[in-house]
Order: structure tokens, then C-alpha cells, then sequence
């Protein structure tokens, strides 16, 4: 059993959705539970192969029992298995509160809404755990395909957001199958693993340094860094909640995964690291991402928007701090990924939640909020501490980080940049604690004295418990932070 | 030097938050609400004092909460100059506990509940911060400080508080993010570690302006202190209920925020390192600027609030100076500054609010003639401002006489004549109040004749915390040998 | 095979193609793709890709085709640009 | 934008033709691409699977994982189109058309009125301008028989010759487009529905994931078609050749159902009406 | 002279595959009707595709089905008489992928212009900013 989970992990959520349209044409009830057994189990098969992996090290499975490079390997170390645990728990715990969300919503359609969830889900997976360039592509795409059918059903702005989301995402996977197509010529191989021992022996080749950058400027419009982030903004906030509270925490960050499987295990850090300018310029794009996310999301007024804003930054956050290419700043970026990931999913459940109850995310209807929702705004307060970046919350481990790379590696504009970021992070989110603290003012701008109670009206149980563990999570995770760095991170990090 | 493994200074820390669910849950029952608030406070002052004997005969007691990060822990240590500022918050506590609740019942403010959970958390952090082993656990503890008092800034709710809250925030925060985060981490890169050590961090082989650097950031950033240009935040801040500007304003947050530089400058920098470098002249002219051009502006302060603000702006940088001055005495000095200033500007403000409670008024031109009407209050202020003015019977005397010997010690002339002159200053914002309350005949103002004094909730903790100020000045035990021992511990390395 | 009739194909690939985005009707567009997948196709077939290019001609030229036109049918056939 | 997208080519061109410089010559046999992997195959895809079509071989053994996951991602569209699309209609039409089809005569019925009985005579229609042709019909009905059966060639004779189950997955659904086209939509729905579309093309991507599963449960690895020997009674190499034959049913199945399910909802818009 | 032409004969595979990336690409950015994107994108990755089977072409090969496999025969297979079969199992897979990708993106155009009534960009973001 144990040894076959790598081919579990993905192949039971990818035959559950099967199953969930087939039964869906009889019944929409059978959908959830299956979903939500397949993810279960996605997540009891991540975690088994997590353990394994720490206790025999890496795990390798032939699929169809060829040999690499001939047939497809899954390899997976500590950091597969680390990022897997990660996004088989996000996206079981959005599933959870996705419920009420779906339910109503759809119109009939609530099954291939949850087969399309699972699909989506198996091929992040996939992604994470293949060992095999040219399958990454067919996994991006299957991640991709349902990420689009996800986010066109939202509000009435979504086909559109959609649309783009889909040129853009097609001319980001194009790009790395262009690079892939230069590596495939170069070396002749597609795995891995035979890559990063037949590169170093021609790195000299121009071809070589082409891929590398068509692979990675795929991977950037993938995962919106700065200039190559427009399709993001609208994709993810016009999306439907049950959907967005996936997509957002994983698809970006999955992509940083990526590049960094790319680096370590394809091109191999001597080679990605040894070039003259490329790092740098990569370093500088991060520090432009940061930025200007944050500029941008001082700019919107809609909650969703904020927080999609706030991923561009984070994605700049992500690919800067590997790229300074110390330790520290790659056991930031690395720890960054599971850290971001939770907050994401805490603040877009919270946003869910407020939909769910408001109806819309406009800041100015949130007023007063803090006595609405008390329990929905306390998580809120959390996700935006770990956003910040305050201890103990995990945000403030993986910018500790970071900021330690950065100063080591002499990349002030980095530190900066972060600096900057957080100090716009805190004036984003006191703009919305303060709508949703002060009551509904008066016109002259004083509030009544007499403090109108405001009825409750929480998110369902449902949504609430969801957010609680992951709010939980995100303070746990950061007390914990030692453990995943020493227990974790460190084994996978090349020595440079 | 190990000190005992203990999970007291836990307990002290925690005993606060423990009592948040429990004050939540009573919201309906306001006696039993205030019930467990007092039961808080009596316990975390009790166990303060549990630890104080083996603080006192050169002990420790310390606690790893949790290892976070390799080699960087979120870790308590509990040592004689910690326990100095535990003692007076916590022991402050309690009294303010008492007047809040004369206070809020007697303004019939909304959301008590809101502001007993806020009150206890922050003592916690306060606490917290006290017992900080390394600089992280002390940031952790700042920021919760500095976010557990936003909504007691802004209880009101109205545009008013809003204002001020963003401007508290943008100050604490802002200064926080900005400016002790990247030096804390410049620290720990240049160092390997976050440890306080009273021979300080440094090796001596960094670059004197390097150290400069982080040595600036580190003042500026911990803005609770209030140095000059960022003290803006601490008048704006007064437009919170008295009580809150009495205990935080007065004595949690802005005595952290001075407990921070102190323990920064003792601690990671290290006394000796900065005299060897003379760094300790660059803080004095800081902290003196801070001095005069507050208590400059307190004189022009016509709300009584905003001139005990101001007041407190200028007395924090005595604190500030006093360490400043490299010198035992003055060290000495300062940190007994903390705990007498503390009693005295802590009675000053439950005097500002039992005016505020029993006549509504908030400025100073209306006082005439308020003593007749309110003997015992405006006799504590007597009593009060003489503390931190720092003449007998005040217990202020005292720390303000460690403070200029400490500069004789130095040699920082300039400072004695600083130290002198603001405080004549300080009489001149202070003494006119008390004549006018006593002297003037009550103007058009409309005060009664006939005693009319606050709620005996008010009166009777502002009462208390004067005597205490009195009684100090004849015992400052155990605030002095506390003192005394933890400059003995700096200046060991010598 | 030779490299003239490549060249040509090529050619007429791109001329398609250029073609394809230039025009303003669109089914005018869908069926000048087809045409281009078309002559990818031979292309491809002369390359010795014959399952790639069944799969082209099948597809491509094909099923996408119909996709297109179904497509513009249900939204509207004239393009400004 | 015009601007933005020409400079944003021009890089990419740019950056394409230098990558272009240090490229093997055109077809060159010894380039690293045809010498290092790809002869494995040439070499052993016979003795490994005894199949010929060595692409065929490579596609659905050698590489099948990605084969089933491009069938997951066909199937992915079709459920994504329909996931967008579809509109289970709520209100009726008040009025709807019917045409006599030996004389042509359009009749509209209003609500309530008592509908033509169910028979060749008579078609829906949604438009007074819906075209009608005899020949078109006809021809397309005698030839669609035998298209269908060069896709089923194309499909088991995948091992041999250049085709598969996609090819032959697409061509089969292309017939019932074709059938869609020339009658109309309704008629075509009333032979194959939806909900079969949707059915079978799960059951297609089910039936190779199925089977891979299958091999797992006989103790070997995923999609390891040796493992079938013993259930299909051969050796390990023809098992594989089986193996592969099974998939390549899967993937037609599922490819023909989707294309249909796509041209469903993409012709009508997700209404199901009369479409083209 | 000479020189060039000979670059150009030996690589217009290559040249070709950038013309078309080129077209689709700009298709894709500049052209504001969405139907017209769509049509880029296709050309996009065809082009891909083109260049993925221009890797796999081999010089006096023949087409990678083994010829003794229908006779059964003992022949030795020589892996020069064949073409490279891997480019092609990988691009009947991004075909594949392209028609999915197709049909999602017509999908949405569809929907979008249920939305908008119009399938010209600039004339949606008139709309938009309209609102």
C-alpha cells in the first residue's frame, strides 16, 4: 500500500471525478461526499508519503514500471512531499466550506462544479509530483483547463477574467513547452533526473540557457510575477468564492514550486545560480512585484481585489527570496509557500464568508462588521497579522527569512522592498479593521452615542469551522517554524 | 549565569489572556465580569512578588516557551530589572482595575466588556515584554502590546478616535516594521544571535557607523518611547477613556516602550561597547532635545490631558537620558525614573479623569477654583505633580538625584543643565494648575461651592497611587536595590 | 522529400495564417484555419509525423473548425479587426 | 495595446532567433534529440509490446501516463463546457414551430396546444428560415455508416499503422457532428443525449485509468499492462499489446464522446435547440 | 551571401516556427476580438508543434513504424532508418491539449458575450469603465 502512493495520491481524486459526473446525471447529492472522500484520501496518501519520505528519503515510482528516462518517473523528496501535504489540506479544507457556496448556486450544475474541483486538485498534485518535464506541461494544462471552467462561472465579470486568464495561462504553458522542446533538442531526455546529469556537461550551450529562460518566463506569467501579472487581479476575484478559496492559495504558489524543482533537480543550481545576470535581474523583477502589488492593492476597493493584489506582491516575495540563492532566503521562499499558501486560504475563506453573508466584497459595506461577524473578523485579524507579518504567526517566520537572505546576499533593495510592503500591508488591512470596527457613522462624521446593537448574523457552521483550524494553523505553523525548517527545508536545499 | 527553569513567569504572562474567555463569557454579568478581572490582577501581582525573593538574592528564573527557529526561541527570563517593571505594571494594574470600573460605570460607557478583555491582554504583553529573554520574544510581545491597545485608543468609535487610531497605529506599528524588524534581523546576521547579555552582542569588530545605524533605528523604532519626531502618536492618543490613558499612556505602553530601549541599549548593545565607541553622547542629545522641546510644549497645552501627555513625552527621555549616560548612577536613575514616574503621572491621570467624571471638564482654563469642590483629588495632583517634577514629598526626588549625579559621574555638564531646566519647566506646566484650583476664585464656569467628588472607585485608587508616591520617596524598596542590582549586573563586565 | 515544396508550404502557412487574423468575417477566419491546419498537416505528413498530422488533419482541420463556426454562429460573425 | 502586443512580439522574436543559433542542423540524425532516448524505442518498442507503430507504442505504454491525463484533459473541456454553458431551460418557448417535412408547411403551435405526435413527419424547428434538404440529409446519412467503421479501423489498427484511439475517437465523433449538421441538433440528441455524451466520455477516461488501477491491485505498478498476463491468459509482452488496445478503446470512447458533448453545447450555446 | 542562404535553407523549419509564433502571439495580445485571439492562440501552439516535429524530423529516415513488425521476419532495426517517435507521442498530446484548450476558450467567448453583446475587447472595456 504505502509504496503505491504516488500513483494513489492522483489517480483516486482524478477517477472520483469520473465517477461524480457519471452519478451526477442521477443525482446531485452523491458529488460532495465522493469529493470529499477522494481529497481525503488525496490527503491521507500525502501525508503516508511524507512520512515515508522523511524516514527512507526520496521515493522514486516508475509509472508502468519503465525505467527513466524511457518511461515517467515520479520522484519525490522532502519538498514534494512538504508541498503536496500543503495543497491536498488547502484544498480539502476549502472543499469543506465550499459546500454552502455550491449549494444554491450553479444552477443543476453543482456536480461538475465538484468534478472539475478534484480534477483541478489531482493535477496540482501531479505537478508536484512528477518527476517528468513534458508531464508537468500536461498536468499544468489540466490544472489550468478546470482553473478557467472554475473561475468563468463567478460573478458577471468572470468570462471575461476567465478568457484572459485563459490567453494569458496558454501563452505561459506555450512558453514552457517551447523551453521544454529546447531542452528535449539539447540533451535528448525528459526526465528529470537524467537532465540535471546530462546538463552540466553542456552548459556552455546557448540552447540551454533559451530553455532555462522560456521554461522560467512560462512559469512567471504563470504565476503573475509583476509586469506578467494582469490576468491575475480579475481571474481571482471575480471567480466564485467556493472556487477562489482553491485556485488562489494554490495555483501561484504551486508555480514557484515549480521553478524551484526546475532549478534544483532540471537545471541545477551551479548552472541556474552561475549565471552573470540572470538572478539578478530575477531579484530585481521580485522587488518590482512587491512594490507595486502592494501599490496596486492600496488602490482597490474591493476586498477580493486587495487580496489579489497582495498575491502579486507575494509571488514577488516567493521568487525573490530564492533567487538571492542563500539558504536563508531559499528556506524563506520555500517556507513562504506553505505559510502563504494558509494565509490565502485563511483570508479568502473569510472573504467567502463576508460574500456569503453580504453578498458582495466592497469595503464600504463592511462597515460594522466586527459586531456582525465577530468569530469570521477575528480570523480576519489573524490572516492579516500573518500578512503582516507579526510573531508568532507563520507570516513573520517565513519574512524573517527572507529579510536575512536578503540582507546576507547584500540585496537591500529587497529588505526594503519587503519593509515596504509589510508597512503597506498594515495600512490595507487597519483601512478594512477600521470600516468593519467603527460603526456606521452619522453624515457630520460622529457616531451616535447610543450604540445601536447589530444583529449577528455569522457564516454557517460549516464555513466557520474551516476557517477556525486554518487560523489556528497559521499561528501553529509559525510556533512550529523550527521544525519545518530543521525537520524539512534544510534536506532539500542544494549545497551551492 | 543559568537561571532556574520555571514555569511562573508563564504563568504571570499568561494569567491575564486566561482571564479574556472568562470576562468574555460573563459580558452579562458586569459584577462578576469586574470579579475576574480583580482575580487576574491579584494573581499576576502575586506571582510577580513569588518571584521576586530569588531575583533579589541574584537569581534568575527562565522559561523556552517554544524553539521557533534553530538557535532562536521564544524564551522568558526573568531578571532584577524585568521583575522592577513587572512590579509596577502589575501591581498598577490592580489599581486601575478599581478605577476603571468607577469610571466606565460612571460615564456609562458602551462596551465594557470589549475593554476589560483589551485591558487584560495588554497587560500581558506588558508583562511579556518584561520577562523578554531575546529581542524576538521582546518584538512579539510589542507588536501584541501594540495591537491589544488599539481598540482601547478607539473606544469611542467616533471620527475623533478613528483619527487617532490610525495615527497610533502608523506610529507603533510603522516604527515597528520599519525600523526595529530590519535592525533586529541586521542583529541577529551580525551577531548569530538575539540573547540578552549585559556584556552585550557585538564583537567589536563591526563598523562603529554600522552600529550607529542600528543603534538609531533601535530608538526611533520602539516609538512607545516617544522620542522625538515620534511622539506624535501620544497626545493623539488621549482621546481614550482615562483610565486607558492613565495605565497605558502612563505606564504600560510607554514605559515599554522606554523598557525596550533600555533593555536594547543594556542589553545588545551593551554599556561598555557604546562608551568605547561614545555612541552614549549621540542618545543624550536626542533624549535632551526630547526633554526640553516637550515640556516647551506642555506649557502651551491648554487640555489637561494633553498636557500630561506632553509631560510624559518629556519625562520618558529622562528615562532614555539617564541610560544614556553610560554611567552607573544614571542608569540607576533611570530605571528608578520608570517606577516613580510611573505612581506619580499615573495619579495625575486618575485626577484629570475624576475631574473629567464628576464636572466634565477636560481643559485647565476651567479649573478655577476646582480645589475647593475637590479637595482630595486636586491634593493627589498636589502630591502627583511634585513626584514628577521630582521634589519632596514626591517620590521623583529620588530618581531625578540618581540622574544628576549620574551626569556629574559622566561629565555631561550640558545635561546637568538640561536636567535642571525642565525642571523648572515641569513646575512651570504643573504649578500653575494646582494654584489655580486652590486660589482662583471659580469664574463664570459655574462650579458649585460644596464638596463634590468623584465616584469613591475613583478617588480611592488616585488616593492610593499618591500615598504610594509619598511612601516611596522614604522606602523605595524594593524598586532600588532591584535597580541597584541590575546596574550592578552591567557594569560586572567592567 | 524535397525542400522547394517545403518551402512552399511553409509559405502558404504563414499566408494562412496571417490571413486567418487578418480578415474580418470570421467564418471567412475559421475556414482559412482549417486551411492552415490543412497544409500543417502535409507539412507534417512530409516530415514522416503521420500520426501527428492524422491527428491534425482530424482535429484541426477538422473538429476544430466545426468548434469555430459553431461558435461564431452563436455570437456574432463580423469582426473589427 | 496594438503597440504593447508589437513590441512584446518582436522581443519574443528576438529572443527566439538568438535561441535559435547553436540548434542542430535541420533532420540531423545525430543530434542529441534522435540519440539519446528515442532509439530505446525504435529499438525495443517490438520486443517490449510487439507493436510496430512505435508512436502508438510510446504514447499509450511507454508514456501512457501522460496519454491518460490528455484524455483527463479532453474530458476536463467537455465537462468545462458544459460546466459554462449549459442552461437547463426553465421557461419554455410560448410558441413552437413545427414543420411538416414532406410539404414543408411550417405550423406554430401556441402554449397549451395539443403537439404533433412523435414521428418522422414532423420537425421542430426554432426559426422560419431553418434550411431543409433532401440530398444533404441523405448523402450524409449513407456515408456516415461507413466513416464510422474506417474509425473503428483506425482505432484497433492503431498497433499497425499510423491512427489510435484518438485519431479514430475524433473521426468517430466527427460522424455524429455530422449527423448534428445535416439533420439538426434535436434529432441528433434524441439518438445519442447528453447525458450518454457525458457518460460515456467519463466511462472512456475511466475505463484507462481503470485499468491502470487494475494493474496496481495485481501488485505491480501503475498502468503496468504486464502485470494483465495472467487475467488476459498471454505473456507479459502481448499483455502490454493488449493492454494497450484496451486504453486505446478508452480513449477513443472518451474522445468521441467529448467532441460530441463540445459540439453540443458549443452550438446552441448550451440550450440545446436546433444549434446550426 | 551564400553563406546566409545556405543558414536560411538549412533552418527554415526554424524561421517558420518563429514567423508563426510571432503571428499567434501577436493575435493573441493585439487583436480585440476575442474569436480572432482564439485563432492566435491556435497558431501559437501549432507553431509549437511544428518546431517539436521539426526536432523529431532525421535525415533519410522513414516513418517510425517498424517495417518487420507486419511480416515477422528477424530484421536488424537500425534506429537511424526511423524517425524519432517521442516528439511525435508528445505532440499528439499538445494537439490534444490545444483542442481542450479550444473548446474552453469558446466557452467563455460565448459567455462573454452573453454578458457584453459583443466579442470586441476595447468595446467591453467601454462598457466597463461606462459602469
Amino acid at each position: 500500500m504505502s509504496e503505491q502512493f504516488p500513483a494513489l495520491l492522483i489517480t483516486v481524486p482524478l477517477i472520483s471525478a469520473f465517477f461524480i459526473t457519471a452519478l451526477g446525471w442521477r443525482s446531485a447529492k452523491p458529488a460532495y461526499p465522493i469529493a470529499l472522500l477522494a481529497l481525503a484520501s488525496a490527503l491521507f496518501s500525502s501525508m503516508g508519503l511524507f512520512g515515508e519520505v522523511l524516514k527512507h528519503g526520496k521515493v522514486s515510482y516508475r509509472l508502468g514500471g519503465w525505467p527513466p528516462p524511457f518511461g515517467i518517473e515520479y520522484a519525490v523528496d522532502a519538498l514534494n512531499a512538504f508541498v503536496l501535504v500543503v495543497i491536498s489540506f488547502v484544498a480539502l479544507i476549502n472543499l469543506i466550506a465550499a459546500k454552502r457556496k455550491v449549494d444554491g448556486s450553479f444552477s443543476g450544475k453543482s456536480p461538475a462544479f465538484y468534478a472539475l474541483y478534484v480534477m483541478f486538485v489531482s493535477g496540482l498534485l501531479g505537478i508536484t509530483v512528477t518527476g517528468d518535464v513534458f508531464n508537468l506541461y500536461v498536468l499544468l494544462e489540466i490544472t489550468a483547463l478546470t482553473g478557467y471552467a472554475l473561475i468563468g462561472m463567478g460573478d458577471k465579470h468572470a468570462p471575461l477574467a476567465g478568457f484572459n486568464y485563459l490567453i494569458m495561462g496558454t501563452i505561459g504553458a506555450s512558453f514552457y513547452l517551447l523551453g521544454v522542446g529546447y531542452l528535449y533538442l539539447a540533451t535528448g531526455s525528459l526526465n528529470m533526473g537524467n537532465l540535471s546529469e546530462i546538463i552540466p556537461t553542456i552548459q556552455s550551450k546557448q540552447t540551454i540557457i533559451f530553455a532555462f529562460i522560456f521554461c522560467l518566463l512560462g512559469l512567471f506569467i504563470k504565476m503573475a510575477l509583476f509586469p506578467l501579472h494582469n490576468w491575475l487581479p480579475n481571474a481571482y476575484s471575480y471567480s466564485p468564492p467556493a472556487a477562489s478559496g482553491l485556485i488562489a492559495p494554490l495555483t501561484t504558489k504551486v508555480m514557484i514550486y515549480v521553478m524551484i524543482r526546475l532549478v534544483y533537480s532540471v537545471f541545477t543550481p551551479a548552472f541556474s545560480f552561475g549565471h552573470p545576470i540572470l538572478p539578478t535581474v530575477f531579484i530585481w523583477l521580485a522587488i518590482i512585484a512587491i512594490v507595486m502589488g502592494s501599490l496596486l492593492a492600496l488602490a482597490q476597493k474591493n476586498l477580493l481585489k486587495i487580496l489579489s493584489y497582495i498575491i502579486v506582491a507575494e509571488v514577488g516575495y516567493m521568487v525573490g527570496g530564492f533567487w538571492l540563492g542563500n539558504s536563508d532566503g531559499m528556506t524563506g521562499a520555500i517556507l513562504h509557500i506553505a505559510n502563504d499558501a494558509l494565509m490565502t486560504l485563511c483570508l479568502f475563506l473569510v472573504a467567502g464568508n463576508f460574500i456569503f453573508v453580504l453578498k458582495n466584497d466592497r469595503l464600504e459595506s463592511f462597515k460594522g462588521l466586527i459586531h456582525k461577524m465577530p468569530l469570521t473578523m477575528a480570523a480576519f485579524i489573524i490572516g492579516a497579522l500573518s500578512i503582516i507579518g507579526v510573531p508568532p504567526t507563520c507570516g513573520f517566520f517565513s519574512k524573517w527569512y527572507l529579510i536575512k537572505g536578503g540582507i546576507e546576499a547584500g540585496q537591500y533593495g529587497f529588505v526594503a522592498a519587503l519593509l515596504f510592503s509589510s508597512l503597506v500591508n498594515v495600512i490595507l488591512f487597519f483601512k478594512i479593521i477600521e470600516i468593519t470596527y467603527f460603526e456606521p457613522e452619522t453624515k457630520d462624521g460622529h457616531s451616535l452615542h447610543h450604540h445601536v446593537a447589530i444583529p449577528r448574523e455569522e457564516a454557517p457552521l460549516s464555513m466557520l469551522i474551516p476557517l477556525a483550524i486554518t487560523t489556528l494553523l497559521l499561528i501553529g505553523v509559525g510556533l512550529y517554524s523550527k521544525e519545518i525548517v530543521t525537520g524539512i527545508i534544510q534536506h532539500v536545499l542544494p549545497t551551492i | 549565569m543559568e537561571g532556574i527553569e520555571s514555569i511562573r513567569p508563564l504563568l504571570a504572562v499568561a494569567v491575564s489572556i486566561l482571564a479574556v474567555p472568562l470576562i468574555m463569557l460573563s459580558s452579562r454579568k458586569p459584577n462578576l465580569r469586574e470579579g475576574w478581572t480583580f482575580l487576574a490582577a491579584g494573581l499576576k501581582f502575586l506571582i510577580v512578588l513569588s518571584l521576586l525573593p530569588l531575583i533579589l538574592d541574584g537569581g534568575s528564573y527562565t522559561l523556552t516557551i517554544v524553539q521557533v527557529l534553530p538557535g532562536l526561541g521564544i524564551k522568558l527570563r526573568v531578571d532584577s530589572f524585568g521583575i522592577l517593571f513587572a512590579l509596577v505594571s502589575s501591581s498598577l494594574w490592580i489599581v486601575t482595575s478599581a478605577y476603571s470600573i468607577g469610571y466606565m460605570r460612571g460615564l456609562k460607557e458602551h462596551s465594557q466588556t470589549r475593554y476589560f478583555c483589551f485591558f487584560a491582554l495588554s497587560l500581558s504583553a506588558t508583562i511579556g515584554v518584561a520577562f523578554s529573554a531575546n529581542l524576538l520574544t521582546l518584538y512579539l510581545f510589542y507588536e501584541m502590546l501594540s495591537l491589544a491597545t488599539y481598540p482601547l485608543v478607539t473606544h469611542h468609535q467616533d471620527a475623533e478616535a478613528r483619527k487617532s487610531g490610525r495615527k497610533y497605529l502608523a506610529y507603533i506599528v510603522g516604527s515597528s516594521i520599519g525600523l526595529v524588524l530590519p535592525a533586529m534581523l541586521a542583529i541577529y546576521y551580525l551577531t548569530g544571535t538575539l540573547d540578552f547579555s549585559y556584556q552585550g552582542l557585538f564583537t567589536g569588530t563591526e563598523s562603529p557607523l554600522v552600529i550607529l545605524l542600528l543603534l538609531l533605528l533601535m530608538i526611533f523604532g520602539f516609538a512607545k518611547a516617544g522620542i522625538m519626531p515620534f511622539h506624535s502618536w501620544l497626545p493623539a492618543a488621549m482621546v481614550a477613556p482615562t483610565p486607558v490613558s492613565a495605565l497605558l499612556h502612563a505606564v504600560a505602553v510607554v514605559k515599554v516602550g522606554v523598557f525596550c530601549i533600555v533593555r536594547v541599549v543594556t542589553g545588545v548593545f551593551g554599556v561598555q561597547f557604546l562608551q568605547t565607541l561614545q555612541l552614549g553622547t549621540v542618545l543624550c542629545y536626542i533624549a535632551a532635545f526630547t526633554i526640553i522641546t516637550a515640556s516647551l510644549i506642555a506649557l502651551a497645552q491648554d487640555n489637561l490631558k494633553a498636557r500630561l501627555a506632553f509631560s510624559t513625552v518629556g519625562q520618558l527621555s529622562y528615562i532614555v537620558l539617564g541610560v544614556a549616560l553610560l554611567s552607573p548612577l544614571g542608569i540607576t536613575g533611570g530605571m528608578l525614573h520608570i517606577a516613580m514616574h510611573a505612581f506619580g503621572k499615573i495619579t495625575l491621570f486618575f485626577c484629570a479623569g475624576a475631574i473629567f467624571v464628576a464636572t466634565g471638564f477636560k481643559n485647565i482654563s476651567q479649573l478655577n477654583g476646582i480645589g475647593r469642590k475637590m479637595p482630595f483629588t486636586m491634593g493627589a495632583f498636589f502630591v502627583g505633580s511634585m513626584s514628577v517634577i521630582g521634589v519632596p514629598p514626591g517620590g521623583g526626588f529620588i530618581s531625578k538625584w540618581f540622574l544628576v549625579l549620574g551626569t556629574i559621574e559622566s561629565d555631561q555638564w550640558i545635561m546637568l543643565v538640561v536636567l535642571l531646566v525642565s525642571s523648572i519647566l515641569n513646575a512651570a506646566y504643573f504649578l500653575p494648575i494646582v494654584y489655580r484650583a486652590f486660589f482662583h476664585p471659580p469664574g463664570e464656569t459655574g462650579i458649585s461651592t460644596g464638596m463634590e467628588e468623584a465616584p469613591s472607585f475613583c478617588l480611592i485608587p488616585l488616593m492610593f497611587t499618591a500615598f504610594c508616591s509619598i511612601v516611596l520617596l522614604f522606602f523605595p524598596q524594593p524598586f532600588y536595590s532591584l535597580a541597584e542590582q541590575s546596574v550592578r549586573m552591567i557594569t560586572q563586565g567592567w | 522529400m524535397v525542400w522547394q515544396f517545403d518551402v512552399i508550404i511553409l509559405t502558404l502557412v504563414i499566408v494562412c495564417g496571417i490571413g486567418a487574423l487578418a480578415v474580418k468575417d470570421l467564418i471567412g477566419a475559421a475556414i482559412l484555419f482549417s486551411a492552415y491546419s490543412f497544409l500543417m498537416c502535409l507539412l507534417w505528413a512530409i516530415m514522416g509525423a503521420v500520426d501527428v498530422a492524422f491527428t491534425e488533419a482530424s482535429v484541426g482541420a477538422g473538429v476544430s473548425t466545426v468548434l469555430f463556426v459553431a461558435a461564431v454562429f452563436q455570437t456574432r460573425r463580423r469582426s473589427k479587426d | 495595446m496594438k503597440k504593447t502586443g508589437l513590441i512584446m512580439v518582436i522581443v519574443t522574436g528576438i529572443l527566439l532567433i538568438a535561441g535559435t543559433t547553436e540548434f542542430p542542423d535541420w533532420a540531423d540524425p545525430n543530434s542529441p534529440a534522435s540519440s539519446h532516448v528515442s532509439p530505446y524505442y525504435i529499438l525495443k518498442a517490438i520486443d517490449d509490446t510487439a507493436v510496430p507503430n512505435v508512436v502508438s507504442a510510446v504514447l499509450a505504454d511507454y508514456r501512457g501516463y501522460d496519454t491518460m491525463f490528455e484524455t483527463a484533459v479532453i474530458f476536463a473541456a467537455g465537462l468545462a463546457c458544459f460546466f459554462l454553458l449549459r442552461q437547463f431551460n426553465r421557461k419554455r418557448a410560448k410558441t413552437k414551430m413545427y414543420r411538416h417535412v414532406p410539404t414543408g408547411i411550417i405550423i406554430d403551435i401556441d402554449e397549451g396546444g395539443k403537439l404533433p405526435e412523435e414521428n418522422s413527419n414532423f420537425e421542430r424547428i426554432d426559426s422560419q428560415w431553418t434550411p431543409y434538404d433532401l440530398i444533404i440529409k441523405t448523402t450524409c446519412r449513407i456515408i456516415i455508416p461507413f466513416i464510422q467503421v474506417f474509425a473503428l479501423y483506425v482505432i484497433i489498427h492503431g498497433h499497425h499503422s499510423p491512427g489510435g484511439g484518438f485519431q479514430g475517437g475524433v473521426i468517430l465523433g466527427a460522424t455524429i457532428i455530422l449527423f448534428a449538421i445535416s439533420h439538426d441538433l434535436r434529432t441528433t440528441i434524441k439518438r445519442l443525449s447528453e447525458k450518454m455524451a457525458s457518460v460515456f466520455s467519463s466511462m472512456g477516461v475511466f475505463l484507462f485509468a481503470a485499468t491502470g488501477m487494475l494493474c496496481l491491485l495485481l501488485g505491480s505498478v501503475y498502468l503496468d499492462y504486464s502485470a494483465l498476463s495472467d487475467l488476459l491468459g498471454t505473456d507479459p509482452v502481448m499483455a502490454r499489446s493488449h493492454g494497450i488496445l484496451i486504453i486505446e478503446i478508452g480513449v477513443g470512447l472518451s474522445v468521441m464522446a467529448v467532441m460530441i458533448w463540445l459540439y453540443y453545447n458549443l452550438s446552441s450555446a448550451g440550450k440545446h435547440n436546433e444549434g446550426l | 551571401m551564400e553563406e546566409i542562404t545556405a543558414l536560411l535553407v538549412s533552418r527554415y523549419n526554424y524561421w517558420a516556427f518563429i514567423v508563426l509564433m510571432m503571428v499567434g502571439l501577436y493575435g493573441m495580445i493585439a487583436k480585440n476580438n476575442l474569436v480572432k485571439k482564439i485563432i492566435g492562440m491556435n497558431i501559437f501552439q501549432t507553431a509549437i508543434i511544428l518546431f517539436y516535429v521539426s526536432i523529431g524530423a532525421k535525415k533519410d529516415a522513414t516513418i517510425p513504424i517498424i517495417e518487420h513488425g507486419h511480416h515477422g521476419e528477424e530484421v536488424v532495426i537500425k534506429a537511424v532508418d526511423y524517425i524519432n517517435p517521442l516528439p511525435h507521442v508528445l505532440m499528439l498530446t499538445a494537439i490534444v491539449v490545444s483542442v481542450a484548450t479550444l473548446g474552453v476558450a469558446l466557452a467563455l467567448a460565448i459567455r462573454v458575450y452573453r454578458q457584453y453583446n459583443t466579442l470586441e475587447e476595447n468595446e467591453i472595456k467601454s462598457q466597463l469603465s461606462e459602469e
